[in-house]
């Protein structure tokens, strides 16, 4: 398995990044982790609908949306919120959708990534005809897709990675392996030796990286992009990581999972082994994590504001939106919905 | 007797069937240690075995085509899928091969099987948790829909179904899963598929609905009655094969009729009941038949859903219009 | 102009599109080399070359999933299922994505695409090549479907289909493909997706179908005709939206209707249209809304499909029931 | 590529068979090829429906079908005539069925052969299920499942193969690799080395066989039909072999592939290698061959007497075969039907 920085924070290898840009992947994985025990709180106070928490795999999201490039497309799921707002796609959309607001899907025009999916399996094959579209066009844009574990035991992650590889279409195919589909465990869900195996079907490149450690992601999703933009085709990659978290907030772990494989994951935090490495090199102290987290904290809390001030949907506002110009029948519906009729 | 909600019924109706008969198995995701999203299976691993009780990958078509395969070598199999909305991936199975099997091997082969799906808006889901599409299934020639909206009925309808000789699709009411509580026998007992259950006697109008719109047709039924209507509602807990001589029975006697469900309006499965209706009682219709549904819209996420779903008020309107004419 | 059957309008409709949009993309199992098993893509890889013509590995969900991103991209697919009874693997992705994209990312992304679908019966083919479930996603929003019965409609439709910023779906009826020929305008021009066209003016009674069926359904007229009938007959051309005030008008005028369809009776589109007359102009209705289709059975193979299609007889007696009325 | 009897009829290696045993295989391939070839002159000749020729894939059909015992359960598409009769669906009724009569979907009842498969991929995970049955109630029974090159693209071959390699069910796959999906060739199609590492995604043994070597696929499918009893799991077999004719009967291969593929095919005749080798052995001569020509004519004749002279379907035959008991609804249209009603 593919890392660069021991869970102690030492270094296993020259890294391709700079103190620099060190520091500021991990600045965006304190605000990552801000935004996501904010939006587990605000659930809990009826703020939110369901919520997905990603914690514990910040390095991963952090990391592979580190590697693109402004108009690359991105199409990840319901627990790819770090990796969206990396990729561009404004905490502030994030939360007002997470309240259950369709309008959290309108990213801003110049944002290529796609509202996160909510099937499972479904969206993977998006990214291999967006990155089609790309290479028909002659552009040098890149698609990726972000998916789980169980995702790649859907028919339709078979026909995407198949779809990819014979059209050689620019897409990353990025699976966060975080141990689990809701109850069930990855060594159950298939007999292969690695996720990473599964590219062989395709003939296409399959690496196994730690999910954890955000410079080996980073590393393995730029390889991948490159190779893409080169015209090389597709690239598949697992990150081995780990849902910390419940599934969804209505979910409850403890039903199918012991604590001492939490805890066990736990002690190989992305966050902590970057924290060291930065401390060591003299990069971090405290204060700079208080400020770090004080500046996200706002950042978020004004995302929160801007969410929660937008007015309440119309009740016309859902027949308006089905098509570029509303049919006969849902101008009659909306009219008979909105009393008008 | 137990009091038991209808996630409990259908728990109990699975543990009764799995003690009844060891060809009972259940299959799906998250069914097994997690006892299910909503809780319905809670307790089977445990009492049956990992083998009787598999929780399965995430792959709808493998569950349905292998419940499927395991039904045609004399199991009884009764899968889950998690929700309505992902059962789409199972679409193909289910109407190529599930419900073909029999008519293609001119009964050599079978799939005596239950797919349990829950359905419905109402809790505020994210996208694709609240759908109701059960016209895409009704439509379908070859396999039994039923849809529950109370716990007696629940417990005997599964019980019913998993004995049924043929795949049987069990829509779960998620909005009510645990809105109702009723005395439920716990003895073995089938409540038969096919005829609706006449809720409420009337004469005035009849409310048609079934599963979960149940609950507002139900509440607009009694405000109807309080306002001196004679109200007839009708459950009509199998969805197909349709009672269609339960339905016109009661128009014949009432001359008005309103039908209530949550899905779109068009080629939803209301426009059968009102086909059926002005073809065989038109002469019965003292008025239009009603159609409260969903719009042709996507159903819509948490902040919109109660502009979308059929409001009592909706219901009730409906009703007085009719009873104007 | 120029003589042209369906195929071949389809293929024109194809060619003219692709000379003129050069996002326009063809795509689907068998669509290159051999030109479609019906031939209707026959020579668009000759002429715009393997990219634009692309043929696919056997995987219908795939095929749609990639048209669908393709189109959120900015191109303009044209993606080909073999037959309708192998569109359900593809369920998924168009219920669950390709419908709902606009509403999903309210307007920010679209799915400009086409999916070209050959259903029906009537040519003694193998199980599953016969289907008409039209209703199945006709019941879905987000998403139209048309179906032309003439060589014009056809190409017209399909250019249409081909500008719409919205997924539309166009059924092609395979038993018609290259039954009629007529005069076809050679220029772009445009058939609305929406409005009926009303094929033969009358005022005793209204036939109505689409697709396929309009064979039978104009011979019926003819014979109904003859005997001093006076027949209004309804090509739907487009199943959704559903041209609701068309087929009312001419209810209004006649006071009878018969609908006619291949798909299974029970929740097919003809039920969708008798709910809509019964609750727009229930008044006008002489008789009740008659439903000439398929039976609730899977489409039988060859030796017994006359048995399963509504045949000319069928709906000159439902025609003449209404007329007893 | 795993091989035993080359083209020229000499062997690589000692045969895991008899020479009567060689002979008997030969028979069957030659009845196989005599019921193909009448078959395609009955279509013709509009006595059948449309005909999906195996010419060329005797050898894969016939060594499969070989390596079963009676009880086990084979799931084939509509190209595997030979391969289900070999299994024990009697000719008169694949017969009957290609007339486009349901009736020849009733297999005798101590058969449990499928009625072959019209979609693609569909029908994999049947057996699948069918396998798992078996070993949950512990007899020895598997499951073998014949399909094409093109079918592993179906999003439901990756469902299929998973859910066997993780419930360990005791199910052969077996794909016959004919080079064309209709009009889309093999190389197309997939980029995997071969078709056979798909399995590696599976963790699941695969092995790639000479399709038209019946001896060589009659030992790999035994192999993996003997691990399958043993409790050890599914398999897959790639068996690369070639379709000779074409699609169907309504295919015009001209379109899309050239003479001399097919001629070269033509050479590696599966039937033809068998027949040089027992020529050598002395196991065969002219006479022997008119025999079997012959005995297999007369058998098929016999088959398609008895399917012709079964009545036309009745118009109520398609109600009552919906369900174990009619619903009322169908009672009631079959009435309307058969004017009763
Ligand atoms: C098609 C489909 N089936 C089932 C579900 C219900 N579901 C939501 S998440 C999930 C598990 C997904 O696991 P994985 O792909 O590993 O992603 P993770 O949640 O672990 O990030 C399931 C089964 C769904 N959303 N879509
Ligand atoms: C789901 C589905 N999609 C498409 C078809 C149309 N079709 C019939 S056979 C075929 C090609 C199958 O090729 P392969 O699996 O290699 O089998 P072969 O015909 O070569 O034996 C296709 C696309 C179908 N029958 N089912
Ligand atoms: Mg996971
Ligand atoms: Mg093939």
């Amino acid at each position: 398995m593919f890392n660069l920085i021991n869970p102690d924070g030492t270094v296993r290898d020259r890294l391709p990044v700079t103190l620099e840009e060190m520091k500021s992947l991990y600045a965006d994985m304190v605000e990552a982790r801000v935004y996501d025990e904010k939006s587990m709180a605000m659930q809990r106070q009826g703020r939110l609908a369901t919520y997905a928490p990603f914690r514990g795999q910040e390095a991963a999201q952090i990391g592979a949306a580190a590697a693109l490039r402004p108009g690359d497309w991105v199409a990840g799921t319901y627990r790819d919120a770090a990796l969206n707002w990396k990729a561009g796609y404004p905490w502030r959309l994030l939360i007002l959708g997470r309240t259950g607001d369709e309008r959290g899907g309108e990213v801003p025009e110049d944002v290529n990534v796609l509202p996160p999916s909510i099937t499972v399996g479904g969206h993977m094959i998006h990214a291999v005809g967006l990155a089609w579209a790309e290479k028909l066009r002659g552009t040098d844009r890149i698609a990726l897709t972000s998916f789980g574990d169980g995702a790649t035991s859907e028919g339709d992650f078979h026909e995407a990675m198949n779809f990819a590889a014979v059209y050689e279409t620019p897409t990353v195919f990025f699976c966060q392996n975080n141990g689990w589909a809701i109850s069930h465990p990855v060594e159950e869900q298939t007999r292969s030796e690695t996720i990473a195996d599964k590219a062989i079907a395709y003939g296409m490149p399959g690496v196994r990286v730690d999910g954890n450690d955000v410079v080996a992601v980073l590393a393995a999703v730029r390889e991948a992009a490159d190779r893409a933009r080169a015209g090389e085709g597709p690239s598949f990659i697992e990150a081995v990581t780990y849902r910390l978290g419940p599934h969804t907030t209505a979910d409850d772990p403890g039903r199918y999972r012991k604590e001492s494989e939490v805890a066990a994951w736990e002690s190989l935090d992305p966050l902590e082994r970057v924290r060291k490495l930065l401390e060591r090199s003299g990069a971090w102290d405290p204060g700079w994590q208080q400020q770090l987290e004080t500046e996200a904290s706002n950042r978020i809390e004004e995302a929160v504001a801007w969410a929660e001030a937008i007015p309440a949907p119309e009740p016309g506002d859902m027949f308006r939106r089905m098509f570029a110009e509303p049919t006969p029948n849902l101008v009659e519906q909306e009219k008979e919905a909105t009393g008008g009729g | 007797m137990a009091e038991l909600n209808i996630a409990q019924a259908i728990n109990s109706a699975l543990d009764t069937a799995m003690a009844a008969d060891d060809r009972v198995m259940v299959l799906g995701e998250d069914v097994g240690r997690a006892g299910g999203v909503f809780r319905v299976t809670d307790g089977l691993r445990a009492k049956y075995g990992a083998e009787r009780v598999a929780d399965t990958p995430v792959a709808e078509s493998g569950i349905v085509g292998a419940a499927f395969g395991l039904a045609m070598a004399g199991l009884r199999p009764v899968a889950e899928i998690q929700f309505l909305g992902f059962s789409y991936p199972a679409y193909d199975q289910i109407v190529n091969h599930v419900a073909r099997i029999r008519n293609r091997s001119n009964h050599r082969y079978s799939a005596p099987m239950v797919i349990r799906i829950p359905y419905g808006g109402g809790i505020g889901a994210a996208e694709h948790h609240s759908e109701s599409t059960e016209a895409a299934y009704v439509h379908i020639p070859g396999i039994k829909v039923v849809v529950p909206s109370t716990p007696r009925d629940a417990r005997g309808l599964l019980l019913a179904a998993i004995e049924d000789p043929d795949p049987v699709i069990f829509l779960e009411p998620i909005r009510l899963y645990r809105a109702v509580k009723e005395q439920v026998p716990e003895i073995y007992y089938r409540v038969d598929i096919g005829p609706l259950r006449v809720e409420r006697e009337g004469t005035d109008v009849t409310l048609i609905s079934w599963g979960a719109m149940m609950r507002e047709t139900r509440q607009a039924a009694t405000i109807l009655g309080e306002a001196g209507v004679s109200v007839e509602v009708l459950d009509l807990r199998t969805l197909s094969p349709l009672d269609r001589d339960g339905i016109v029975a009661s128009v014949e006697k009432t001359g008005r009729a309103v039908v209530v469900h949550e899905a779109p309006f068009t080629a939803g499965l209301g426009a059968e009941v009102a086909a059926t209706i002005q073809e065989r009682a038109l002469y019965s219709l003292k008025t239009p038949v009603r159609r409260v549904t969903g719009w042709d819209t996507i159903f819509p996420l948490k902040r919109s859903e109660h502009h979308y779903l059929p409001s009592v008020e909706r219901i009730v309107t409906a009703a007085e219009n009719a009873l104007e004419d």
